[in-house]
């Protein structure tokens, strides 16, 4: 295409949205003061704006359907090299070890914290990732489980005085049989309709908790939620949080340790196919709706554990913070990261939680971020930032 | 060009997070939190009007204890897991006291910490009784009276003034909504108050109709309203299409100009309570004048009450000739201070003193204090 | 003996029409059995019929691999794997996202048994079934001939071979019957010619009896023990390969559908 | 009184159905063309209720009539909405079909687009509930009664029963329909045919907008107020609904919005409100585990 065309193309889609974007970006009313604010500035941004975006669209189109067509050949990128690559991956990973063990007391103790949240979202996503990017089951309703790992540890903790380590577990375990009961209806529906159904039981959890005030304390939920104990010694505040981060830490390396082993066992294998044609297999003897429960029960499992950290954490939980909103954060995480990739999500978590945290005066921004980026990814890039290559078996004869 | 973009953000990444915090000079930091963002937004920006106003002035007429006044403003988009990390932010940084947060449920959340720091919080918002009367908030106070107060303000002037009989409950299901309806129900019935009905209804929802029918059946003198003004304007405006002239009374979520706005004519009666009139107040007078001039904008809800927040904390600290948490705490609960709610002080719960409710009725589409 | 596959009177209808009408087919130990009939004459359904994904309408379907007779009707596709049933599809189905090896070992899936504790803690018995699974499907492997692409991506196998690998899947599930869907549709004469072989030698040497759905005539004609012919659901000739060249049934029934390249 | 009080429920629930099904009509087309779950349908319909009020509120303080500016901001409201669905259509999905993306992506992209609309107007207009005038006017029909059902209520009633027969005429006897229904069988039989269908995939996208938009307007006249958040909620109980009467048919949508604004009602009238939402969730789970296919949908089989 000619540069007159691509530019005749630009003004005209440019044009467009300047129309399309009037009465929303241009003018303002406040019907209870009865004023009207005329912003024309906001048009000429969008006429700008969009002129670039539909001529970078274009071309990330064309270089996509290029790149489609060369797919075959393998065609790493930057970072699938440095994992694949041990001599660069594993001083990187002793490198970064080192980073996590000494950031609490190199960064400020909101650093720490935040990093906890991060970290949380990484447990979340790793959990979710097993869900979406294992076993391709759009889980819409994920942050169900999260509510139930954090109100478990809340209500016993409440009611019985059950402390953080045997909440932890026991969390994890109440999730799991959560996500059975609730999966094994389910499960067998097709794709889109067990997204939207999995989203109804999210809603209906945070509704029964919002409404049944006996057994949940309703919205005004639940405060003084004690953090994780240390043999009795008393932790300052910013002791607390420390020792709350390592104890993500190790978690999320648990995490890690344990999807790497189940990607690559028998179970895992009998994820992928699942995603890659449900037929086939069942015709190669793989009970379906197990395997699904299996994938589901273990995500809710992780949520349920990350629920536990989370309410140890915030010391106080409601309803509010486990909306659907919350489950498509997650989904964003895994999304961006790359689904079925373990570096993929965690590069993916961090990213979307630690930046607008650094990005405050840019927090406003930040929901309609997740939404292009969601829309963004599946556009361009499918397979997200860290495209996943699966690590397959490689035969060795002995 | 892939390889570029990575090695960016890694570096984007290293820099944020080495840029930690400069170390405190010889300022007093005054932290504020609440809702600056998102759909809450509108309840937490006045607050951060007020504070930059009132420390504007007290730095121009020379600061506390000679020090300057350092603003920290922190945004907790009103959620509880954002209050943490916002509280945090603030202790990391080296403030001394905190006005806010806004919402009870991120107060809650954001307490603790303050605690752990020994950090004292006065909110001009958190109306949830547990945050004073529990105990478990040593370090909380407020310059807005709870929930409880305004619930038994409500029964006094129905069972007094309008001496209704048989009353409705309905809320929104809310933490603040459905805090409120509950707490009005506990005192609606230890008055001997027939409650009829005690419902939540989803806000948001397309249509109310089944619920004002369900309302109609039980034949109340009058529907109490535990929720915000947006879900109440559409109950009564549907009440009064068709064709039913319960009395109706909301509180402080309801007290909301635009609330006339958008019932119109249906507003016509209707009851909320608020905090007391002070538009005859001279410092509110002189706050509102400057906000006009500073913002060009009326100021918002809580405007006041943070106002009068921000400088019982200020005075208190000059008044404790340090920011030690004791001597703070001690100057704010035995020392009066002058604010657009009057002259203030707290009690040992931590509620402020010399403020309290007022019952409104809308009247020619004005919310009009009733004596 | 028993026959190891028996289908008594089954029909399988969508709403008003009958895919299948009161077909009665039964296999032997050691039989290579063609189904063969013009397109839509209701071959595939009849698979999809005893391998669990169809539920028939009517009728019964029964399998002996060893003395007892079971019945198969409304279990699961997965069950009927376990039980012996193994098959591969018109329209190739293979795993696109994994080597050729882990195609076959996805095969082992129903004969193992490691669960997820197994997976995460990997203790010695989990250890020696990845090792049983592993040697397990690259003797099969070697069997059907395409060991030489063992660690390739399933779809960038050439199309003859994605036809093998779909066989040597079904392999791995350790399966008396073998129902093999149009294996050589696509192929080549010298590739249909090794296939001819293939089957031959799963047959003697793995002890599978072999049903097939199958156009090649030629293939047909040369491989089986016994034919049965469909059109409209309905069986209308069984026998030879002699008896059915001459049946004049079958004659009419292909010579009403030119197209057929018979 | 309690046949008066069952038939308070039972209009009441007309209305709240009769709303649902305007939303759900767009859906329900969307859906049966490219089985997509269009999520930002709901937002659509807010932003056609936005684009009215602002054009109405501007007209207004220029001092035009109010029959002027209740007939040019309605018609600028769905030519907005209808724009918006073609641009979503063309950012959000068409990128997506062509590359072949399984469906999921489709629904992601979909869940990301909505999330981006209602911030956009969040950040645009304010998260402020704004007031909304009464376009429908009041007027006098069945006194008495006009308590039960009021007229703002009837004529949500009449202009979903217009729109669905309209839509059902446009989609049995017209030319595009065929070609509608023929992109919805089969998208590459049909393009052989001569069907362009990518155009028609356009169409079916400004067509379900339009009736969003229309809902749009007149639901908040009737409630009063619109806020950014609005078309969240809504979108997902016509979403239930569409999937209740069957999902790609016309009737079954207004069927099945019918059926869900009644057990709503009736739900909150005998039992409680409380889990209103609760409810309707479980039915819609309850559907889809016995009866995918819904009250009028056609249950389709898996090929093999």
């Amino acid at each position: 295409m000619t540069a007159t065309g691509e530019i005749k193309k630009s003004v005209l889609v440019s044009l467009w949205f300047m129309f399309l974007t009037f009465p929303i970006m241009v003018i303002r009313v406040n019907t209870v003061q009865d004023v009207v604010e005329w912003r024309w500035l906001n048009m000429a941004y969008i006429g700008i704006g969009t002129f670039f975006i539909s001529m970078l669209w274009r071309y990330m189109i064309r270089r996509k359907e290029r790149e489609g067509k060369k797919e075959k050949t393998d065609n790493l990128s930057f970072a699938q090299k440095i994992i694949l690559d041990k001599k660069i991956f594993i001083p990187l990973v002793a490198l970064t070890g080192l980073f996590i063990i000494v950031f609490p007391h190199m960064f400020s103790m909101y650093q720490t914290n935040i990093m906890i949240s991060a970290l949380i979202y990484v447990m979340l996503g790793l959990g979710l990732n097993i869900v979406i990017g294992l076993a391709g089951l759009l889980d819409l309703g994920y942050v169900a489980f999260f509510a139930v790992g954090a109100y478990s540890y809340a209500l016993l903790n409440l009611h019985y005085g059950l402390v953080f380590w045997l909440a932890l577990p026991l969390g994890g375990f109440l999730a799991l049989i959560f996500g059975v009961i609730l999966g094994y209806p389910v499960l067998r529906l097709r794709g889109d309709y067990l997204a939207i159904v999995t989203l109804g039981f999210g809603e209906i959890i945070r509704l029964v908790l919002e409404n049944w005030n006996e057994f949940s304390f309703g919205p005004s939920g639940i405060p003084n939620i004690p953090k994780p104990p240390l043999f009795g010694v008393d932790l300052s505040l910013s002791g607390s949080i420390i020792y709350l981060y390592y104890i993500i830490v190790g978690l999320v390396i648990f995490t890690i340790f344990v999807i790497n082993r189940l990607e690559n066992s028998r179970i895992g294998r009998a994820w992928i196919a699942l995603k890659d044609d449900e037929i086939a297999c069942q015709a190669m003897g793989i009970d379906k709706a197990r395997t699904k429960l299996r994938a589901f029960g273990l995500g809710a499992m992780w949520a349920g554990m990350a629920g536990v950290i989370f309410a140890a954490k915030t010391t106080f939980i409601n309803p509010a913070s486990f909306t659907i909103w919350e489950s498509v954060i997650i989904l964003c995480t895994v999304v961006l990261g790359g689904m079925g990739s373990i570096t993929g999500v965690i590069s993916g978590a961090l990213l979307l939680i630690l930046l607008p945290e650094y990005l405050r005066a840019f927090s406003e921004f930040r929901m309609i971020i997740f939404g292009a980026v969601l829309v963004l990814m599946m556009v361009f890039r499918p397979g997200g930032i860290i495209n996943n290559v699966r690590k397959t078996y490689k035969f060795q004869k002995t | 060009m892939k390889l570029y973009f990575k090695i960016l953000v890694l570096s984007l990444f290293v820099l944020i997070g080495f840029s930690a915090p400069g170390f405190a000079g010889d300022t007093i930091k005054l932290g504020v939190a609440g809702a600056h963002s998102g759909d809450l937004a509108s309840y937490g920006i006045p607050s951060v009007h007020a504070a930059e106003l009132v420390v504007k002035k007290i730095n121009a007429q020379g600061g506390v204890l000679g020090k300057t006044v350092e603003l920290l403003v922190e945004d907790d988009v009103c959620k509880p897991e954002v209050a943490g990390n916002t509280a945090t932010k603030l202790v990391s940084d080296g403030v001394d006291v905190v006005m806010g947060h806004i919402c009870s449920g991120a107060t809650k959340s954001a307490m603790g910490i303050y605690k752990d720091a020994g950090i004292i919080a006065i909110s001009p918002s958190a109306t949830n009784p547990d945050l004073t009367l529990s105990g478990e908030y040593p370090n909380f106070l407020r310059t807005i009276a709870h929930d409880a107060v305004q619930a038994q303000l409500q029964v006094k002037f129905a069972t007094n003034v309008l001496k209704v009989k048989k009353i409705a409950i309905l809320h929104d299901k809310g933490d603040y909504g459905k805090g409120q309806a509950e707490l009005a129900q506990k005192y609606f019935t230890t008055a001997g108050v027939d409650v009829a009905l005690f419902e939540g209804v989803t806000p948001g929802a397309v249509d109310y109709s089944a619920i004002v029918m369900k309302v109609r059946r039980v034949k109340p003198d009058l529907v109490v309203w535990g929720g915000y003004h947006p879900e109440a304007s559409k109950i009564v405006t549907l009440m009064r299409k068709k064709k039913m002239d319960t009395l109706f009374m909301g509180s402080d979520g309801v007290k909301d100009d635009t609330f006339i706005k958008v019932a119109g004519k249906y507003a016509e009666g209707v009851f909320a309570t608020g905090p007391m009139d002070v538009s005859g107040n001279a410092m509110a007078i002189a706050a509102k004048k400057a906000h006009q001039e500073a913002y060009g904008s009326d100021p918002g809800a809580f405007f006041d009450a943070a106002y009068a927040a921000t400088l019982a904390l200020l005075n208190a600290v000059e008044k404790a000739g340090s920011t030690d948490y004791n001597a703070v705490m001690k100057a704010l609960k035995s020392e009066y201070v002058d604010t657009p709610l009057g002259n203030i002080s707290f009690d040992a719960n931590g509620d402020a003193i010399g403020i309290g409710f007022s019952v409104y009725r809308v009247e020619n589409g004005v919310f009009v204090e009733q004596k | 003996m028993k026959p190891i596959l028996e289908v008594k009177n089954m029909t399988m209808a969508f709403g008003g029409l009958k895919a299948i009408d009161s077909l009665d087919i039964s296999i032997h130990q050691g039989e290579i059995a063609a189904l063969i009939g013009p397109n839509g004459a209701g071959k595939t359904t009849f698979f999809n019929c005893i391998t669990g994904i169809y539920k028939p309408t009517s009728g019964d379907i029964f399998i002996c691999p060893h003395e007892k007779q079971e019945r198969l009707n409304g279990l699961k596709p997965n069950i009927v794997t376990k039980k012996g049933l193994a098959r591969t599809f018109q329209n190739i189905r293979l795993f696109s996202s994994m080597t050729v090896l882990e195609n076959v070992m996805i095969g082992c899936h129903s004969i193992t048994k490691a669960g997820v504790l197994g997976a995460i803690f990997k203790n010695a018995a989990t250890k020696a079934e990845e090792n049983f699974i592993v040697e397990k499907a690259y003797s099969i492997l070697e069997k059907i001939g395409i060991e030489m692409y063992v660690d390739e991506l399933a779809t960038n196998l050439p199309y003859g071979a994605q036809r093998r690998l779909e066989i040597a899947r079904a392999m791995a599930t350790d399966p008396f019957l073998l129902l093999l869907d149009e294996p050589a549709a696509g192929m080549n004469p010298m590739e249909t010619k090794s296939l001819d072989d293939l089957i031959i030698k799963l047959r003697d040497e793995e002890n599978v009896s072999i049903l097939l759905i199958e156009h090649d005539m030629k293939l047909v004609m040369s491989l089986s023990d016994n034919i049965h012919v469909v059109d409209y659901g309905k069986k209308i000739a069984e026998g030879t390969p002699e008896q059915i060249k001459s049946n004049p049934d079958v004659i009419k029934a292909y010579l009403g559908d030119e197209s057929e390249d018979a | 009184m309690d046949f008066d009080y069952f038939s308070y429920l039972f209009f009441g629930g007309l209305t709240r159905g009769s709303i649902y099904a305007l939303i759900a009509l767009g859906y329900t087309m969307v859906y049966g063309i490219i089985q997509l779950i269009n999520f930002a349908h709901g937002e659509i319909y807010m932003i056609g209720a936005f684009t009215g009020l602002i054009i109405a509120s501007v007209l207004t303080m220029m001092g035009l009539p109010s029959l002027a500016v209740i007939i040019i901001a309605a018609a600028a409201a769905i030519i907005y909405a209808s724009a918006y669905g073609f641009t979503i259509e063309k950012i959000a999905y068409k990128p997506l079909r062509d590359a072949n993306a399984p469906r999921l992506s489709a629904l992601i992209s979909a869940i990301g687009m909505s999330l981006f609309l209602q911030n956009y107007v969040l950040l645009a207009q304010t998260s402020d509930f704004l007031p909304f005038p009464s376009l429908i006017p009041d007027f006098e029909f069945w006194e008495p009664y006009s308590h039960i059902w009021t007229s703002a209520e009837l004529v949500i009633f009449i202009t979903t029963v217009i729109v669905m027969i309209l839509l059902t005429f446009l989609i049995k006897f017209t030319k595009i329909g065929k070609a509608m229904r023929a992109t919805s069988q089969d998208k590459t039989m049909a393009s052989l045919l001569g069907i362009n269908v990518n155009r028609v995939i356009t169409f079916t996208f400004v067509v379900g907008s339009a009736t969003a938009a229309i809902g749009g307007i007149l639901i908040a006249s009737h409630i009063g107020q619109i806020n950014f958040y609005m078309g969240f909620i809504a979108g997902i109980k016509a979403f239930v609904a569409a999937v209740l009467g069957g999902i790609g048919s016309i009737p079954g949508a207004v069927i099945g919005a019918l059926i869900l604004g009644w057990t709503e009602s009736f739900f909150t009238g005998y039992i409680s409100s409380d889990y209103e939402d609760v409810f309707a969730f479980l039915f819609l789970v309850g559907i889809l585990i016995l009866r995918p296919s819904g009250i009028l949908g056609k249950s389709e089989t898996q090929k093999v």
